[in-house]
């Protein structure tokens, strides 16, 4: 692992003891939350502990309940997720926020299509967009038939790989990723992961969440379990090993008997 | 020969049924071809065109209901252009002769509330509700506003649709409501006469309620002859169909036409003449 | 930045703490719900709120007779005709499907029913048992087009409103030679030993003994107000019940709400969708026949435009109800309450000083203040967002 | 059963099979696929096939003057005032929303745009101007309400298809003193500079070249059968253009099918959906005031039952060309070839020697027919299933 | 690992070179495929390689363009997941063919619930479907609030345990499984492996498709591997490694440059 980022002073996006309740269910009890420029922060936590609805608040989907957000020091309320796009906060989420009727092209330009032309007469470069799409997805290691293809007839993993293209084309400050891996064959979660990598690189701030410790540990600078709404703590790479980590995910509860045959990592 | 007729009453509409029965008649009885045709809501707009693709065919004469002159005229006065000879019937005498038809045949629907209003406040009315069943209508809301005006009491429009328990709960909310109501305007016999009859059942009020009626039905005529109801307004529409249709076709073989139009109502059915007229109104010719 | 060490095996103060939280009796994750939030939580509930809201206006609004018992039966007459067929429809959206054919069908339903017995005098039980399975089997011919082909129900039935329309005319006109009205329904039943279950009033009995000991009110001449509950009422009741327990309760409900909330995942999950949406057609068809079948013994006759717009009107107390038109969520109960609601403004206004011409005005006003009132409410009391 | 060995790295065979293939131009995981197959595809052109077969049955049926020149004005000018409302349905059908209230808001519009110009005597810029800005700002009524409530737009723009209607009347009755018909447009309005806007036919010029020239049929009396093309066609084309740019070539357009698509995701992809609604709904409802304006113009007058049913037509006319009741697929081009359907069956049984009873009957049959074919050849040609 | 069980002369399910097209789209052309009692048979692949297309055809979701399925020995055609499900096939999809806006309960019983009471009164028995449903869920590790709580608002872990938990209850004679662990935590992945396990020694054949060549090596028997439509081979348990699989799956091609830091397996 290269360049474990120093944590400068400033994080970019700084979440202090969010709470998020849906009507009686309590979802999140205050989580705190930071990510600097260049770190990969993982969220980790077992199902149903929240680290959707926590990306989410940061992401203007929820409004948090409680608590408050800052973004570069400054307090910040999203009231939409466009907002927190134009705060260069970009979101892979588990359902991947796709329509399943569109075409791929017209799904990864959602929101922000490249236009030519010029006033009355801008319109949606579609030749241009197809493309793009077609060499990004390329690169995922997903070879589309067609650009035209509509979304809702793609494998699971194909479509999570238009999910995460999106995000990374389009470039930010903050990455989320909700379990991008989840549904990715072998070639294509190697490249997910080599992209965080990347991106890190280029001093974006990663918020990568996963069940799979092993990916956790080949990318993670920081790492902040959530358990049934709440914190269990943030550790840094080097204060913690897989084993513990597997076991705070797990909430420490007992794994089942398998345990063995699966070499201590799930 | 073919004459065409373009009415602006849906053909599952009691009245206008009655219209449609007498054009066949007469074409039977002359010998023409006739084309009927009607949009399917009360639509100026849809009617207009309705002329048009009828004089598209160059038929050998016109017959049109004339509900709305303005939004008809042009395309009347396309076809007394092009040469073919149109008779107006029912509503727009007034304008008939300004646009160039040949006569009207019909009734005015204003004059007919008038008299029917005039009557009921002569039989005692002082306080009446006009049962709508199509606000809107403009041939309904002048048969109201007749009414209204020959009235000269107090009185107010009652809206309700086709459905007979709608008018009859609200013919009885309107009585209930209002313990001064002595006369009940039905606008159409066929739809909201019978409920409407029920209605005053309902309230235990029939004996004292003046009830009277556009148009025929059998229901209704029965209740006339029986004395539950006052009277109905009848303008003999079969005539506006079958004389039409006849005076085109003789005009078309022999060139000839009647001089004036012809008045076909009002004519007030009451006990006396509802008996004979109950079984053609229950087959469609009355 | 709250940075805490990495937790290790002998650290497991906080681990133990959310293992007996998990094991703890009630859930932490849980806040506290009263029992109201949770009723009104349930779709049909929220239709209570509009229906209250609008009583509350009458009362100021309308004349007193309105809430007598006459004043409710009078509106609750037409609201039960109407309600019979939101059951159908409402059922049928749970289902995922529309049927825009059902008020032609009243009309199509009433020729039949009108023909059986006044033109071939058939006993009134065979000719309301023609009448039922004329109805079914276009209901099951409408649900067999829209599953074989796929196309949108809306459409297919769209077809079938036109051509039931157009047929009831056709065939009053060869029945009657020449009119659009076919008569004489009443005299030709009047001594069938049946007639009681779709005609006339139940408990009349109950009510005349009401009557006798002065617990209704009378007419000026001693004639006591109403003398039963009229048997559409009884229907509607009866079939809201029915329909509630089959929705909540049968195995049945439980297809009918996988099948409207996604037709695939219910396939994929072993239900058999086509089943179940070609009972729900043929359950809004019968629907649409009774109504008919009532409808025509009340008036005596029947006519080419009975029920136009009926089905605008059912799906409209559908809605009003809780059901939602993309399917897989509703009530029959919200559909009974919708009815109420839908009748009660319809009527209703007759009964105030409103000027009629505002009628219409009144009507969408108040459907929307309603509609609008039972959404706040159920937000505000469910901390739903 | 098949079962290999293990495959090895020094075994590769199979691989570089797999990647020359995945290498190569075409790729081989498409069969052959035809461009006519690809445009059938496309959900405009199902509504061709219907439309072809309509044309075919009534070339066959019907008095030959139909496929003249002026018949096809004839029932193309009913089919475009249907069709500019048609489209601003089927982009908000697009969208994901409903609007039921045009049909109102064409009598609503009529009766503002005819009381400016005959009672307070406006110039027709100022009347077309004030008409739409007030339809517009009903629009945003509209959206604003579907779109904080959340509440479905059918139940919210029902509310508004009852109380525009109303007002309609009550302001008909206001500005007439007591009727419910207003007249005199055309002579208020006739020597307005931009008239020919909204009214009348274009390309007079050419026709009556072409009608000096025996071009175009000519009654018996030598009158030619028609006089231009009627305004409302070209801004009917011209509109259908112009969203059909719009869907398939701007932004906007992806966002409207965006929105319609799934407008949660939408939202979470940045779309900015409630701007995307509330213009589709303000651009229904301009669609609707136009229409109104065209018809004022066009009759010369106004009246309370202007434009009824019309939301029904409109939608009928959008799903006839292909839109999804449940948003995020159809087109602009599909609705302008509905509605011609729509307008051809309307009008066509004039021609016909088909008897008026059986009109409905015919209408729903045509229609049903229509969408059938359509669909089984769209699955023919592209292997759907 | 125990009991690698040894293929019987009959399986359970045999499907001979099938081929799936829709419209122009080819998705499968030709695969063949077995399934036995008692052993675990991993369906592996790159994504978009047809796995989930292939399982649809098996479990009467699609009808095959071409090929045959042999149930028992005898050629069946499927005509619904019903039929399916009546052969004694019951699969959870990749898509989890729930219904969002209906209750837990409601969910896991869809299609098979259980009644009480007799004739006309026949009724479900909801009071009981809510024990079972939290009982099986609690078996799974997930712990539900309540058993009312509408699918759509649970989290994507704790849905996809819903399905997993719904196929394994009802049980079967074949249980396919599509990416069954994707979502879920470590603890949860533990119990869907045991389950595994524990079924397949009931004389169950399980297909399991994943894209983790280690939960695959777990608990698989036999593996076979798809590419673009076509199967590559079918392998046993001894005549395969683990870096094998993973080339295969990954169609060959090169991994991306993290590969060491992620020890070889994804
Ligand atoms: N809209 C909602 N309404 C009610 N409860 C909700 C809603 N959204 C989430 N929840 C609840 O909040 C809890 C946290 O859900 P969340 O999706 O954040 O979990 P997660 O950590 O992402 O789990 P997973 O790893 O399975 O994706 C879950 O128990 C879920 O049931
Ligand atoms: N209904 C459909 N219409 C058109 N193409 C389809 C359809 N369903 C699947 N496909 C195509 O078939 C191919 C195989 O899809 P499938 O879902 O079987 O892949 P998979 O092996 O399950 O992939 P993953 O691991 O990503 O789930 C994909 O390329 C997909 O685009
Ligand atoms: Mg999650
Ligand atoms: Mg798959």
């Amino acid at each position: 692992m290269t360049a474990a980022a120093q944590p400068q002073p400033q994080p970019l996006v700084e979440m202090r003891a969010i709470e998020k309740r849906f009507g009686n269910i309590i979802a999140l009890s205050g989580v705190s939350f930071s990510i600097h420029a260049g770190e990969c922060h993982c969220l980790l936590g077992d199902n149903g502990a929240g680290k959707s609805t926590f990306i989410k608040t940061m992401s203007g989907v929820h409004k948090p309940s409680g608590g408050t957000m800052l973004v570069n020091g400054a307090e910040v309320v999203l009231e939409s997720p466009r907002q927190a796009m134009n705060a260069g906060i970009a979101t892979v989420f588990q359902d991947l926020a796709m329509i399943p009727l569109m075409s791929v092209t017209r799904n990864f330009f959602m929101g922000r299509e490249p236009t030519k032309g010029w006033g009355p007469f801008k319109r949606f470069d579609i030749r241009q967009a197809n493309q793009v799409t077609m060499a990004e997805m390329q690169r995922m290691g997903i070879r589309l038939r067609e650009p035209e293809q509509a979304v809702g007839t793609l494998s699971g993993g194909e479509r999570q790989c238009v999910a995460i293209a999106r995000a990374v084309y389009f470039g930010a400050k903050v990455l989320i990723l909700d379990e991008p891996t989840s549904a990715l064959g072998v070639r294509q979660t190697a490249n997910v992961l080599a992209t965080i990598d990347r991106v890190r690189k280029l001093d974006v701030g990663v918020i990568f969440i996963t069940h799979n410790v092993r990916h956790a540990m080949a990318v993670g600078n920081r790492f902040t379990v959530l358990d049934r709404g709440r914190t269990l703590g943030t550790a840094t790479r080097s204060e913690i090993t897989a084993e513990q980590l597997q076991n705070l995910m797990a909430s420490g509860q007992e794994l089942a008997t398998l345990d063995g045959s699966l070499g201590g990592t799930v | 020969q073919t004459i065409a007729v373009v009415t602006h009453g849906q053909a599952n509409d009691a009245f206008w049924s009655v219209v449609k029965n007498g054009v066949e008649a007469a074409a039977k009885d002359a010998g023409v071809k006739v084309s009927y045709r009607a949009p399917e809501s009360f639509d100026m707009v849809a009617m207009s065109r309705l002329i048009d693709a009828a004089v598209n065919q160059k038929p050998d004469g016109l017959v049109v209901s004339l509900p709305d002159a303005s939004a008809l005229g042009p395309a009347i006065e396309r076809a007394v252009k092009a040469g073919i000879p149109v008779i107006t019937i029912n509503s727009g005498l007034e304008f008939s002769k300004k646009l160039g038809a040949v006569l009207h045949v019909g009734q005015s629907e204003y004059d007919a509330g008038k008299s029917a209003g005039e009557k009921l406040k002569s039989m005692g009315g002082k306080n009446g509700i006009c049962v709508n069943q199509e606000v809107g209508n403009v041939a309904l809301d002048l048969r109201c506003k007749g009414f209204a005006d020959g009235f000269a009491g107090k009185s107010k429009v009652l809206p309700t649709g086709n459905d007979p328990a709608e008018v009859r709960a609200k013919v009885k909310a309107a009585l209930d409501s209002d313990a001064g109501i002595d006369t009940i305007m039905v606008l159409g016999a066929a739809t909201s006469g019978d409920p409407s009859l029920a209605a005053a059942k309902d309230t235990g009020r029939s004996a004292k309620l003046l009830i009277a009626a556009f148009d025929l039905s059998a229901g209704f005529l029965k209740a006339i002859a029986a004395k539950e109801a006052a009277f109905t307004i009848d303008q003999q529409q079969f005539l506006q169909g079958y004389l039409p249709v006849s005076f085109l076709a003789l005009h078309a073989k022999y060139g000839v036409m009647p001089a004036g139009n012809v008045p076909s109502g009002p004519n007030l059915i009451t006990a006396d003449k509802a008996a004979q007229a109950i079984d053609l109104s229950a087959k469609g010719i009355r | 930045m709250q940075r805490l060490p990495a937790p290790r095996p002998h650290q497991p103060s906080f681990l133990e703490d959310a293992m007996n939280h998990a094991s703890g009796p009630a859930d932490d994750r849980l806040t506290h719900r009263s029992w109201f939030s949770r009723w009104m939580k349930r779709p049909e509930l929220g239709a209570v709120a509009g229906l209250l809201l609008v009583t509350v206006f009458f009362m100021l609004t309308a004349d007193p007779v309105m809430f007598s018992l006459a004043g409710l039966v009078n509106f609750l007459t037409p609201a039960a005709q109407l309600g019979i067929l939101a059951l159908g429809a409402a059922l049928l959206m749970i289902g995922g499907e529309f049927d825009l054919s059902i008020g032609s069908m009243i009309a199509f339903a009433g020729l039949i029913f009108s023909t059986a017995i006044v033109i071939f005098e058939l006993p009134l039980v065979l000719a309301v048992l023609l009448t039922l399975l004329v109805v079914a089997v276009i209901g099951c011919v409408n649900a067999w087009i829209v599953i074989s082909t796929g196309l949108p129900s809306f459409i297919v039935t769209l077809a079938f409103l036109f051509m039931l329309r157009g047929l009831s005319l056709v065939g009053l006109k060869w029945a009657t030679g020449g009119s659009t009205q076919l008569r004489g329904v009443t005299e030709a039943v009047q001594d069938s030993s049946l007639l009681w279950l779709f005609n006339g009033k139940a408990f009349t009995g109950w009510f005349a003994f009401m009557g006798e000991h002065g617990l209704i009110p009378r007419f000026p001449n001693g004639v006591p107000m109403i003398t039963g509950i009229p048997v559409e009422i009884c229907w509607f009741v009866g079939l809201t019940a029915l329909a509630t327990w089959v929705l909540l309760r049968t195995p049945l409900g439980n297809w009918i709400f996988a099948s409207g909330g996604d037709a695939t995942a219910a396939k994929n999950s072993g239900v058999m969708v086509r089943n179940v949406k070609t009972g729900l057609f043929v359950f809004a068809a019968l629907c649409a026949g009774l109504v008919a079948i009532i409808t025509v013994l009340d008036s005596g006759s029947t006519d080419a435009r009975r029920g136009f717009q009926k089905e605008f009107e059912a799906i409209i107390a559908a809605v009003i109800g809780g059901c939602l038109l993309t399917g897989g969520y509703g009530s029959a109960v919200g559909a009974f309450l919708g009815s109420i609601i839908f009748g009660m403004v319809m009527i209703g206004l007759t009964y105030t000083r409103i000027d009629q011409d505002w009628y219409l005005v009144f009507l969408g006003a108040m459907l929307l203040v309603a509609v609008l009132f039972n959404n706040t409410i159920r937000k505000r009391v469910t901390g739903e967002r």
